[in-house]
């Protein structure tokens, strides 16, 4: 593989804590080098650009099962949505777009990790055909576990060791990377139709409360040392008055600190706090509470969050959150898909439009926003879009125009037809913060990188790292006066470098270099008993063989894997 | 000494048995035994091996076949997509997703509409689920916790023999100890099926008037009155049936081609999602497609996450997919006589479309892929055997509830006989080379001018 | 208002696609650039002159233009389609997607059309002298909101599925309709002078549906409430008057459950 | 005059059908599988039939000859079933309600004795004919 210099940029690299400087970045075989470790490279002038680590998105469904629904039950996703071919594939659909349209989307947004949210282990083999069928962009997946039922029975008994090795082996069999936890306990109660509305409401049957399983998950995270930390997506989302079981969540990681080899600091990572941070009891009187949960987040280092930000699109809702779906579909009267998955997960898929001529909509918009720019470590809060959840994950070049500018921001919110209801709900016309572009490179690589425990290899520029490096037409030094500039630069990014290769250029792919799939394996003693339960269960109460429900290694495409040693 | 080899996938039907014992001879070449399956599945693996051909056949001016190469097959296959103006790639009922997967890539490089059995099978049900989603399970789901079954337009006795043992009827699951005892069974069908002989309650419905009887229970759901007799039904017949569907703690509907190939097609399938979520405003119901098979559910999954479409894709624009049954549909294409040329693959559309269709799409080249001969190889120009999915071929495949299972082969296929991913992928490539010996030919011409609107 | 005439003098051996048939496209172009526009056959892309002979010139605007075609146009799909103004005239038969999408303006097919005309329509006329196919002023695949406005008026039959998801505008039926009109609808109005061969209004949750001939299958979550008078479409006449689908969900306005209406002739 | 009688089709699977599948189109478990159709006693009392007695089935767009069995799914009177493939495939009409789907189920037939002497055809013939490619028993 060749060399390559890229010159003259403004380099942010927080993981390095480089806050702009005008530095020359050295390439070779397909990692970051020292400049002087080249000898006849290619240049690429950024000279007037900012240059940073590839992309990093913490939180995104992009693969599998339940993206998929959405992809098939919206063909009006499509019709007069979708963009002209100009790769190698068809790019098709808007809210849910095509495994190809995602990786060459993300391509020209200059990002190369993509995590994929929510993975139903039973349907790990799709989610790996999926992965395979996205172009460019490297992807992991992670298992949900909070409703599956040998985590509830072991965590019920108090058994962290049976559990760990349950987890060990369901990442392995799965090829999945980390313990996502989806409405625990509230989505196997969405097996009889029901919900677990507080961390303190007992799951049926299993007899175990939601915050009996948030913190049996994280210690079991913290005695594997997995790379990542617990990934929480909490009870009660979506609803008027939740903050506080978010507050209620983020208090059992009280007393835990993270261990393990990957330089993460988090045990807890809550993803999409804007669903959660929903104050009054009604959609009435619902308003902004990202004080309270930002004043928590603040003052507590082993807690990340990524924002889930509202677009203000029409798009489609998609969660392992099976009662929330419903009960969105209740609101809204549209067609609504479900699939629950035995002994695991579920999953709902609605379409739902945020609207600004809609109240909710708009302080919903307020609220994502007000919870990154009341952030006082934004290593520790990331740009999202819950993708598709609140929006397309195409916006996050919007999102971060949003964040960088006010007279961005009071363009939008002019447009709002409830705007004074908006301000009052809100805190977001007295904020006037404007992050930096070195902030947008902690919230976007090097702090997801680092609480994905991987920033080794992604969201930085650290000789020896991947050389995965996204340049944007931004000067850092003069700033456009037009915001949308801001938003533009960042859609279309100069360049993008995947692993020493020139994939993007002005914004178009041009080339296709392979991607990858991470996962994790973890070593962990032989474990008899949970061996025992493993078979039990696929001999009765599975519809699959267990032999065919671990993932063959024919299917599982162009591995990178990330290993534990837990055995010490 | 034989081998025995488990956990095999059954390439029959939706239900996707993968319990399967296969013992081969020693060698690897011979099936001998098959345990577990249903008659229909061991016949499959027991079949394997006769009536194969091990080249191509093409067919000759005084309608006989001769054998030719591969290379003769994918050149020859290559330029009948090539050459075409609007080509019709339809089948993948009976491959796996690797298939499918490459068959998209030379459909979108050939401008071809790709279509799957489903429709003529359930499309409607895709029509319905555009409309109206899709409240489902897997369907270890149902056997847990299922405490009442709906069987309404499916006879499961025939069309998938093991489903009522392996997951509905009869099998004990978690919250299910009692298996068949603690599980009502309500069958609706026009005929005392040999599924409705193990039912608590058969409704023996009017042919054709399934979405008369679905009003009538939607209304009954409300707490409304019906008339007397509903599409043959009485009335209290069908607030008994509501009755007990209302007091279920998890119910489940399978439906099958009783709904999607009577009048009005999707919308008896539409107004089953309406009635799964009415019910479950009051208790846990699920509904699902009974999928024929045991890879039909595949090109679906495949094709949606490639292009937003599970069937009748339009590729012929090359930078856009279009999708709308009743126009970019296999067999409207071919009573309207809309395409000009077909490739049959993983199915026999000669015999299992209506006749008028057959004879319009054979007025055009029909190039069949299968490993055996049938009705459709034995019209066509061209037949190209392939290795057998689930059998000699490895996989991925889903089943009816969109569950992905990995199938293993057991034995290799004939020398020389390529999958259908291994087949696709080599048309894909000289579809490739004709193109640029085309370009190379004629300077690119400046396209015409004119807006682009839509699709 | 300038008037474009455009005769299919070469037709195609497959189907043409003339989504750029449209007053809006043709508008401020000469014959020779309007012949110029994209018409697909299949896979292959030519210029509308490859099959079309083209006389005239369009107006400044789209409203300024008017289009006759000529020629059997049985297989050309989508005239018409995603229009905003003008008018076209087809002076026989038209094949699929006609007044797709419209906007404004006004289309009259002399002859039949086939399916899915008119569908998405948010404003205009589609005028059929003949019969039109299945999915008349329905809705694409998956959209929920259908119909939005404007006017259909069919001399002929309609296949099935007319109307699904309308949200508004009217749709008058000259002859008989086949199974599913108005399904899903809420809003909007569909007349059907003949006979209803049945399930009128399943899922419906809002909108009226006049019926002057016979409902062979009426379905049973509609319920007679009354004898009304109404005037349709210019005159005036005594119905029975259904309400429904009890089936489905129907929404609270002020107080009162608003229901889908059947109206049948009396 | 031989009686004649309207019926309403439906063509589904069955298990005979499954297994006649996989055995191959032109196999004698395809055949007996498929050539048949089933009706209500009522209706073949109407028609006079005796047991596996030959009757030809006439659509709107076709006809075939199939050997009337008694069936152990039992029909209401007016309904007819044969199992779906070749020898349904004769006389399905191919309309599809612009959903894709032809119409499989519910569709009219007239169902009528055949003379003695008239068979029913094979698979190969009923399909290489319609398409004019048969040539006859080889």
């Amino acid at each position: 593989m060749g060399e390559l210099i890229i010159k003259n940029g403004f380099v942010f690299d927080p993981l390095q804590e480089i806050k702009g400087d005008r530095m020359d970045i050295g390439i070779k075989d397909g990692r970051i080098v020292e400049t002087s470790a080249l000898s006849s490279p290619k240049t690429i002038d950024a000279a007037g650009m900012a240059v940073m680590a590839g992309g990093v998105d913490v939180h995104s469904h992009v693969v599998g099962p339940k993206v998929n629904v959405g992809r098939l039950f919206r063909p009006e996703d499509k019709l007069f949505k979708s963009p002209l071919k100009r790769c190698d594939r068809m790019e098709m659909g808007f809210s849910v777009p095509s495994t190809f349209k995602t990786g060459y989307d993300y391509a020209r947004m200059g990002y190369v990790f993509v995590n994929e949210a929510a993975m139903p282990p039973l349907h790990s083999p799709h989610v790996h055909e999926e992965i395979r069928d996205t172009p460019i962009i490297d992807n992991a997946a992670m298992p949900v576990f909070g409703n599956n039922w040998f985590t509830l029975e072991y965590l019920k008994n108090n058994e962290i060791e049976n559990n760990a090795a349950y987890t060990a082996w369901l990442l392995r069999a799965t090829r999945g990377f980390a313990i996502k936890v989806v409405n625990p306990g509230g989505t196997e109660a969405w097996g009889w139709g029901l919900n677990c509305e507080s961390i303190h409401d007992p799951v049926p049957y299993f007899d175990i409360t939601p915050a009996k399983i948030i913190t049996g998950l994280i210690e079991t995270n913290e005695f594997l040392g997995l790379p990542h930390s617990m990934h929480l997506h909490c009870n009660n989302l979506g609803n008027p008055g939740n903050y506080v079981d978010a507050l209620d969540s983020f208090k059992l990681a009280e007393g835990y600190t993270a261990k393990n080899t990957f330089g993460r600091d988090q045990v807890l990572h809550m993803t999409h706090v804007q669903f959660s941070s929903y104050g009054g009891d009604s959609w009435r009187n619902i308003d902004s509470q990202t004080k309270e949960i930002m004043d928590y987040v603040n003052a507590h280092d082993n807690i990340t969050i990524d924002i889930g930000q509202v677009t203000l699109d029409e798009t489609t809702t998609m969660t392992a959150d099976g009662p929330f779906e419903h009960h969105l579909r209740s609101l809204n009267n549209l067609k609504w898909a479900n699939t629950d998955v035995e002994l695991e997960t579920a999953a709902g898929i609605v379409p739902y439009i945020y609207s600004p001529n809609v109240k909710v909509s708009t302080i919903q918009w307020a609220i994502g926003l007000e919870l990154a720019l009341y952030s006082n470590d934004l290593m520790r809060t990331f740009i999202t879009t819950d993708h598709p959840n609140a929006g397309p994950f195409i916006r996050y070049p919007r999102v971060i125009k949003w964040l960088m500018s006010r007279a961005a921001r009071d363009e939008t919110m002019k447009t709002f037809k409830w705007l004074d209801r908006t301000i009052e709900s809100t805190t977001i016309d007295s904020i006037d913060r404007e992050l930096t572009l070195y902030e947008i490179a902690q919230m976007t690589r090097a702090g997801p990188a680092k609480a994905l425990g991987i920033s080794n290899i992604y969201g930085g520029l650290a000789p020896g790292m991947d050389a995965n490096v996204a340049i944007y037409a931004l000067n850092p030094e003069d700033m456009p006066s037009d915001p949308d500039m801001i938003e533009n630069a960042f859609s279309r990014c100069a360049y993008l470098v995947k692993d020493g290769i020139v994939t993007v250029r002005d914004g178009e792919v041009v080339a296709e270099p392979a991607k990858r799939t991470v996962w994790v394996d973890v070593k962990v003693p032989e474990n008899a008993q949970v061996q025992r339960d493993i078979y039990e269960h696929f001999l009765r109460h599975y519809s699959v063989g267990v032999e065919n429900y671990q993932l063959f290694e024919a299917n599982l495409h162009n591995p990178r894997v990330i290993e534990v040693d837990s055995t010490q | 000494m034989a081998k025995k080899i488990e956990n095999v996938g059954c390439p029959f039907c939706g239900v996707c048995c993968d319990d399967l014992v296969v013992t081969v001879s020693d060698d690897g070449k011979k099936i001998l035994e098959v345990e577990n399956s249903c008659i229909i599945g061991s016949t499959v693996f027991h079949r394997a091996m006769s009536e194969r051909h091990t080249l191509p056949r093409l067919r000759q001016p005084d309608g006989t076949f001769k054998e030719i190469s591969y290379d003769e097959a994918i050149d020859y296959t290559a330029k009948v997509l090539h050459n075409a103006k609007k080509p019709l790639i339809y089948g993948f009922g009976s491959t796996n997703c690797e298939g499918m997967a490459a068959a998209a890539k030379v459909a979108e490089q050939a401008g071809a509409v790709l279509d799957n059995c489903a429709s003529i099978c359930h499309g409607s049900s895709f029509l319905a689920i555009f409309d109206n989603g899709y409240p489902s399970c897997t369907l270890g789901e149902v056997k847990n916790r299922a405490d009442v079954i709906v069987y309404w337009g499916a006879n499961p006795a025939h069309a998938h023999p093991r489903h009522m043992s392996r997951y509905s009827i009869f099998p004990r699951g978690f919250f299910t100890g009692k298996g068949h005892k603690g599980r009502k069974i309500i069958v609706i069908d026009p005929r005392h099926t040999d599924t409705a002989q193990v039912a608590d309650i058969h409704l023996q419905v009017q042919q054709g008037h399934d979405y008369d009887l679905f009003d009538a229970f939607r209304t009954v759901v409300r707490g409304h009155d019906i008339p007397d007799v509903v599409a043959g039904v009485k009335k209290e017949q069908i607030i008994e049936a509501v009755d007990i569907m209302k007091k279920a703690r998890f119910g489940t509907i399978f439906y099958g081609m009783g709904l999607c190939h009577s009048d009005g097609r999707n919308h008896n399938v539409d107004i089953a999602i309406s009635l799964t979520r009415d019910l479950n405003d009051f208790t846990k119901w699920t509904i699902m497609a009974m999928r024929g098979h045991y890879n039909i559910t595949g090109p679906g999954a495949v094709w949606s996450w490639q292009y937003g479409f599970p069937y009748c894709l339009d590729l012929t624009k090359r930078d856009i997919a279009h999708m709308n049954p009743g126009e970019t549909s296999s067999v409207d294409l071919a009573m309207r006589e809309e395409v000009d040329a077909f490739i049959n693959i993983g199915t026999d559309a000669a015999a299992h479309f209506p006749i008028e269709p057959v004879k319009r799409l054979r007025k055009h080249p029909w190039i069949t892929i299968d490993p055996h001969p049938n009705m459709a190889t034995e019209i066509s120009d061209l037949h190209i055997p392939v290795g057998i999915v689930g059998v000699e071929v490895p996989g991925i495949v889903y089943r009816m509830d969109n569950v992905p299972i990995q199938y293993r082969n057991v034995i290799e296929p004939p020398e020389g006989v390529p999958s259908d991913e291994e087949l696709f992928e080599r048309i894909y490539e000289r579809l490739c080379e004709l193109e640029a010996e085309d370009a190379a030919r004629e300077p690119a011409k400046a396209a015409p001018e004119g807006a682009r609107a839509g699709e | 208002m300038k008037t474009v005439t455009i005769t299919l003098a070469n037709p195609p051996e497959l189907y043409l696609e003339g989504q750029n048939i449209t007053p809006d496209n043709f508008a401020g172009k000469k014959a020779a650039e309007i012949a110029t526009l994209d018409v697909w056959e299949g896979k292959l892309k030519s210029p509308l002159g490859k099959y079309f002979t083209v006389e005239g010139e369009g107006g400044a605007t789209a409203a300024d233009t008017k289009i006759v075609l000529r020629g059997d146009c049985t297989r050309v799909k989508r005239i018409g389609q995603q229009m905003t103004a003008g008018e076209i005239v087809v002076e026989g038969n038209a094949d699929m997607y006609i007044g797709g999408w419209m906007k404004g303006g006004k289309i009259h097919v002399k002859g039949n059309v086939d399916s899915f005309c008119g569908i998405g329509m948010e404003g205009g006329e589609l005028i059929i002298d003949g019969n039109a196919g299945h999915h008349l002023g329905s809705s694409p695949r998956g959209e929920w909101r259908g119909m939005q406005g404007g006017l259909i008026r069919v001399a002929g039959d309609a296949g099935n599925d007319t109307a699904t998801f309308i949200n508004g505008g009217t749709i008058i039926i000259g002859g008989n309709a086949d199974i599913h009109v108005s399904t899903h609808g809420e809003g909007g109005t569909v007349i059907i002078k003949g006979d209803a061969k049945g399930r009128v209004g399943g899922q419906m949750v809002k909108g009226d549906i006049f019926v002057y001939g016979t409902i062979e299958y009426p379905l049973p979550g509609f319920q007679l409430v009354g004898e009304v008078e109404q005037e349709v479409d210019g005159a005036t006449a005594r119905f029975a008057h259904y309400i429904g689908d009890l089936g489905e969900r129907h929404p609270v306005s002020r107080g009162k459950t608003v229901y889908a209406n059947i109206y049948t002739r009396l | 005059m031989a009686k004649k009688i309207t019926l309403n089709m439906i063509t589904q699977r069955s298990v005979d059908e499954g297994v006649g599948i996989v055995s191959g189109k032109m196999s004698p478990e395809y055949f007996e599988a498929c050539s048949i159709i089933e009706m209500h006693d009522d209706d073949v009392k109407a028609l006079g039939l005796v047991p596996n007695q030959l009757v030809r089935v006439t659509s709107e767009c076709g006809s075939v000859v199939v050997k009337s069995v008694r069936g152990r799914q039992a029909l209401y009177p007016g309904l007819a079933f044969i199992p779906q493939g070749v020898y349904a495939n004769q006389i399905v009409p191919p309309r599809t309600q612009a959903t894709g789907e032809p119409q499989y189920s519910g569709f009219p037939v007239t169902v009528e004795p055949v003379p003695v002497g008239e068979r029913r055809k094979s698979t190969l013939e009923l399909v290489q004919g319609a398409v004019g490619m048969w040539k006859g028993d080889q």
